[in-house]
């Protein structure tokens, strides 16, 4: 087989055409990162491929094949250096690109011979020089894309708004939020499972407790236990995976220490069931059969197991309350649940039941930029249909 | 101490990765890097952790001979003995030939995929009880439920007169309601990642670091 | 009398559903019948931008599914490397699934030595990366720092296909062939905007429009959504019917679907015809 | 095919057999299943999570001579991190457990604010802004050869969206305009909901066929089948299966009280 190939590239070498050296520039990508560089070259008509040369450094002379490119190419995006480590970037590179004659297959060769075997097959060009540039901001103002500073001003909005609120409220100025009949399903759940003698399963999702989701779950969970210790039932949080497991475990202990019953905890009804999903799928539902809790709570992010949990507990006359920002499984809460809160209204039950100033504040400073988003489309759809695409500029990101 | 320490960690920490997206310097990068993969490996190690609650938990129902004392048992023993010819087989584990190979094709797998496969079932179920035209909301659910079921099978492009167009309609409903809802959601979402985010790295949300 | 019936039908015990789809399913499979169906767009267009990838140039799959969305994926994943491997191009592939390694690894073997490919030279396999989107984030980022070895325990710089590939961007294209999180969603937010990748996705039917926003908005290049679209890919690539000794999976599949839906279809069908005849009924007593 | 192969084949159709009595009720032979899928799947997870993280990002680069220094005791770091993590099995040290899940936390949080932002914020919103003109030289009002786009499909996708939008205005009261934006809304979301579910039936169905396809031996060639014979084997299971819940019921008698 190698012989074979070897007699080919003999006999492409034979028929190949001369082909002129093309002229090289190398550019530094906008709002780079200093590890990149873009080599660029002309040519009229296409090679049998392209070969990418550099050397480190102002004068240096150890040419090392970068790529083979096929005829077409006339850019190679450069990444510098891959371990910035033990080779922190130069602070200049030199590129040259040879026009194949012929084809050489550099990944058979050693190391050392590519650079001269791929010389003696081709054209190279003149050689050219860059140094990279790194950024030390993104602000997409180069690429005429505001994006990124669109982004900040948002994050930054956000958080003085979330302090000024905070102040309103704490100087007496009430906050009104509108109220979710799915939140008040809750706390009739918990009570309905008091009058049952039943327990309260509660599942958070079955993501990684890093999730925003995951998070704002643990934060009702914390609600959630507190009212359950008041009622003194039984709440059982079925885990997925073992990270949540222990916050869970910490948020419920110091929900019923908030209540005022930190020994009517017990941690081993904190549960990690298995971190693959179907398998904690087969867990839960065995929960939900031998326990028979009064009332489910799946608030999180979910995924396929959503519908064999919500039909498995519908079937044992649970009264379920569902919240998912996953788009993909709400349909099936709303099919097979009782109450179910959508996308964003999960976001708002830990502010609305907890009543806590600075939740609700970021509720509220959340909204505002919900105004910003809707005025923006509206505006921005008049405004590029008579030809003037400024909003779409604000929102717009190049690739970085 | 206790809650000053992970309140700064958090903040700094957080301040940092958020850098990330606007600070496109490598010197930054090779940090941001760093943290995540230290992140990585802490997502891995928590892992041990819940292994260890699990056999804290189901141990003692198997010694106390408790409820479903039998079951527990062959889950111990099932994932013991996962363990065992997992590392026994160590970077060979997944040729042919290996325990741990026999396992996962013929144990792994199948179960898996049966656990999913209910869904067939269940999706029946709960559309024929839930997919009741009880109020206009209701009724657009179930009509949209219906359109698209009806376009996706081939069968629905026979049928007289709406035929030639269901397909079309669907399209329609997947490319611009479905994805206006989508979109909000997806906005929504993004939104209380934003507020969510701010909380934590502000230290205003502190559920995740228990009480005191 | 008439009426009970009616009422009793609409909440008639679930498992007699159970029972009517499980027949559903195994009657046609039993005894198989043929239809045709169209190509969507989405597909054409996966299918479009994998024959744009020149001869010889290297792509990166991400083989994001486990056991339980193989009849969904598998046959896209199984064509989608005959397509590939047919056109001379090479490929990395990783995933992000632990559960995917003992199951990608036969096909790429098997698909791999029947086109005489050579590990190593002709493509590799990375393994597994656990991390979720910071694993997404790494590939985007550095390739060589996030899989130091492959799945075999070579050297990335051991490997002619992958030691040239930095950075996801370096590819041709990226195809990933996703059952969830982590997957399409999780590539197009984290990297796809910042370095402008050519990404296709092959997922489930679940997931599907919830990426066609993605498409849409051209950040995928391609879609392909469950069974149908696995099965029009496969008509793409062999438009001639299978290959001797093989089946289309999908394309056997795709026609009991037919049967399973109509099941479901006339099922609420009938559901709401006794829920508006008792409702009637029910108004009209005093 | 080895016979360990076979006896493989047979154990795979006996567990999916078990799987599926579940469908009828809880029972004894769904429990052993679903038991064993846990120790397994618990085990699966900690060996690929250890070969595929642990010993490569954190094992090999403490035990690696090449790295240089500064980048072993970097993954110091990580360990000293996952220390305090386990702490949380000593009650007196449990609060240094907070340090490594403030850290992880925190640097998700990072991270996934500005990647949520970027990518479903500000490319959403930028993809959603139309260009009527453009549309309306492109497909008019509706065209049916373009799957109903035009200019009526792209304001209806910007008004959708900015309802939805409103839908989820918590923080004033409803007045009656904004309970029509609201309610547009709702509808919306309904419609995109029913079509999730049923764009989402056949990749359900598509799961089915797959194990019905196991079971019937339609997955393997012709050869394997010869061997395996699954026809036979889901007979047996499905019988062993059915006749041990028929005698199972029959022991509970009166005390059975069906789930379903």
């Amino acid at each position: 087989m190698k012989q074979l190939l070897s007699w080919m590239a003999l006999l492409a070498l034979l028929v190949a055409l001369p082909a002129s050296a093309a002229t090289v520039t190398v550019e530094v990508p906008p709002d780079n990162d200093g590890l990149n560089l873009n080599v660029v070259w002309d040519e009229a008509t296409d090679p049998l491929g392209w070969a990418v040369l550099r050397a480190d450094g102002a004068s240096g002379e150890d040419w090392t094949v970068l790529k083979m490119l096929p005829g077409n190419a006339r850019k190679l995006s450069d990444k510098v250096t891959t371990n910035v480590w033990e080779h922190p970037p130069q602070d200049t590179y030199r590129y040259q690109v040879v026009a194949m004659r012929s084809l050489v297959l550099v990944d058979e060769m050693e190391e050392a011979d590519r650079t001269a075997a791929v010389l003696a097959a081709g054209t190279a060009s003149a050689i050219a020089t860059g140094s990279p540039s790194a950024a030390w901001i993104r602000t997409g103002i180069g690429a005429k894309q505001y994006g990124p500073l669109v982004m900040l001003l948002i994050i930054l909005a956000v958080g003085v708004m979330m302090w000024k609120f905070a102040n309103d409220v704490r100087a007496g100025k009430p906050v009104f939020i509108r109220r979710i009949p799915g939140i008040d399903a809750i706390e009739e759940g918990i009570g309905r499972a008091t009058e049952m003698g039943q327990p309260i399963l509660y599942v958070p999702g079955i993501d990684e407790l890093q999730d925003i989701q995951t998070i704002a779950s643990m934060l009702i969970l914390g609600q959630v236990a507190e009212k359950v210790a008041e009622y003194q039932a039984d709440i059982i949080v079925s885990c997925c995976i073992p990270m949540v497991r222990e916050v869970a475990d910490e948020v419920v202990k110091a929900g019923f220490y908030q209540a005022g019953f930190p020994d009517a905890y017990n941690p081993r009804n904190t549960r990690f069931i298995s971190s693959e999903q179907f398998a904690f799928c087969a867990g839960t539902n065995g929960i939900i059969y031998r326990e028979k809790p009064a009332t489910n709570i799946y608030l999180g992010r979910f995924f396929a197991e959503s519908l064999i949990l919500a039909e498995t507990g519908f079937v044992n006359k649970s009264i379920q309350i569902a919240g998912t920002a996953e788009a993909t499984q709400l349909p099936f809460f709303i099919a097979a649940c009782d109450y179910t809160l959508i996308g964003e209204e999960l976001f708002a039950v830990g502010a609305y039941m907890s009543r806590d100033p600075r939740l609700v504040s970021s509720l509220k400073a959340s909204d505002w930029v919900k105004l910003f988003v809707v005025i923006s489309l509206l505006l921005g759809t008049v405004l590029t249909t008579l030809g003037f695409p400024i909003v779409n500029n604000l929102f717009a990101i190049s690739g970085g | 101490m206790r809650s000053t320490i992970p309140l700064v960690l958090t903040f700094l920490v957080g301040i940092f990765m958020v850098g990330e997206y606007f600070i496109p310097h490598w010197r930054y990068h090779q940090w941001t890097a760093v943290l995540l993969e230290w992140g990585l490996i802490l997502a891995a190690a928590a892992f041990l952790l819940g292994l260890f609650n699990l056999v804290q938990v189901n141990l003692p129902k198997v010694m106390n001979k408790e409820e479903d004392w039998g079951y527990k048992l062959v889950m111990l023993v099932s994932l013991v003995g996962t363990l065992v010819v997992g590392f026994m087989g160590n970077t060979d584990r997944l040729s042919d030939g290996q325990a741990y190979k026999w396992l996962f094709d013929f144990v792994f797998v199948p179960l898996n995929a049966t656990m999913f496969a209910l869904l067939a079932f269940y999706i029946a179920s709960a559309a024929f009880r839930a997919f009741r035209a009880r109020n206009l909301e209701a009724t657009v659910l179930l009509v949209a439920a219906i359109i698209v079921m009806i376009a996706r099978v081939p069968m629905g492009e026979d049928l007289p007169l709406i035929g030639e167009k269901l397909p079309q309609f669907m399209n329609w409903i997947m490319d611009v309601p479905n994805i206006a809802a989508r979109r909000a959601i997806f906005i929504g979402a993004a939104l209380g990642a934003v507020a969510t985010g701010l909380r934590v790295i502000l230290g205003i949300e502190r559920s995740h670091l228990g009480a005191d | 009398m008439k009426l009970d019936t009616l009422i009793k039908f609409q909440n008639m015990d679930r498992r007699w559903i159970f029972l009517g789809m499980g027949i559903a399913i195994l009657l046609p499979l039993l005894f198989p019948i043929t239809l045709s169906f169209n190509i969507d767009e989405r597909v054409q267009s996966l299918y479009d931008s994998v024959e744009e990838v020149p001869a010889g140039s290297t792509v990166f799959i991400s083989a994001d599914f486990d056991p339980a969305s193989r009849p969904e994926l598998e046959p896209f994943f199984r064509a989608n490397l005959h397509h590939l491997l047919r056109k001379d191009v090479k490929f990395v592939a990783a995933t992000l699934w632990p559960s995917s390694p003992p199951l990608v690894m036969p096909i790429f073997e098997e698909i791999t030595a029947e086109y005489g490919k050579e590990y190593g030279k002709d493509w590799c396999f990375l393994g597994f990366k656990d991390g979720k989107e910071l694993a997404i984030k790494a590939i985007g980022e550095n390739i060589p720092e996030t899989f130091p070895t492959d799945i075999k325990g070579n050297k990335i710089a051991d490997l002619a296909v992958a030691r040239s590939f930095k950075q996801a961007k370096d590819f041709a294209m990226i195809i990933n062939v996703s059952a969830g999180f982590p997957g399409t969603r999780e590539y197009v937010l984290q990297i796809q905007g910042q370095y402008d990748l050519k990404i296709a996705s092959a997922t489930t039917a679940v997931s599907g429009p919830d990426y066609i926003p993605f498409y849409k908005a051209g950040q995928l290049t391609g879609l392909s959504a469950g069974m149908p679209g696995s099965a029009q890919y496969e008509q793409l690539v062999f438009p001639d019917g299978p290959r001797e000794g093989e089946r289309l999976m999908a394309t056997q599949a795709v026609n009991v679907l037919n049967v399973g839906h109509l099941f479901i279809i006339v099922l609420i069908l009938l559901g709401n015809i006794a829920f508006f005849v008792t409702r009637r009924v029910e108004e009209a007593a005093p | 095919m080895s016979g360990i192969e076979l006896v493989g084949a047979w154990v795979s159709i006996f567990l999916t057999v078990c799987v599926l009595s579940f469908l009828y009720d809880d029972n004894p032979v769904y429990k052993l299943a679903e038991h064993v899928f846990l120790g397994v799947s618990i085990g699966y997870g900690v060996i690929e999570i250890y070969f595929g993280v642990f010993k490569p990002n954190l094992l090999d680069k403490l035990m690696n001579d090449e790295l240089g220094m500064l980048q072993r005791s970097l993954s110091i770091v990580p360990l000293i991190l996952i220390i305090m993590l386990f702490s949380k099995v000593v009650p007196k040290y449990s609060w240094l457990a907070r340090i490594p899940i403030a850290f992880i936390v925190a640097a998700y949080a990072g991270v996934k604010l500005t990647g949520e932002l970027n990518a479903n914020l500000m490319t959403q919103v930028a993809q959603s802004i139309p260009n009527l003109a453009e549309v309306w030289e492109k497909h008019g009002f509706w065209d049916w050869s373009a799957d109903g786009a035009g200019v009526f499909s792209s304001l209806f996708l910007v008004l959708g969206l900015a309802a939805c939008l409103l839908h989820f205005y918590f923080s004033a009261p409803q007045n009656k305009a904004m309970q029509q934006i609201s309610r547009f809304g709702v509808l919306t979301l309904m419609l995109s909901f029913g079509a999730s579910f049923g764009y989402t039936v056949m990749g359900r169905i598509s799961l089915a066929i797959g194990r019905a396809q196991e079971m019937l031996g339609l997955d393997r060639s012709a050869e394997q089948v010869a061997q395996i014979h699954p026809r036979t084997a889901s007979l047996i299971c499905i019988l062993l299966v059915v006749g041990y819940l028929v005698a199972w019921r029959r022991k509970q008698g009166d005390d059975y009280t069906p789930g379903n």
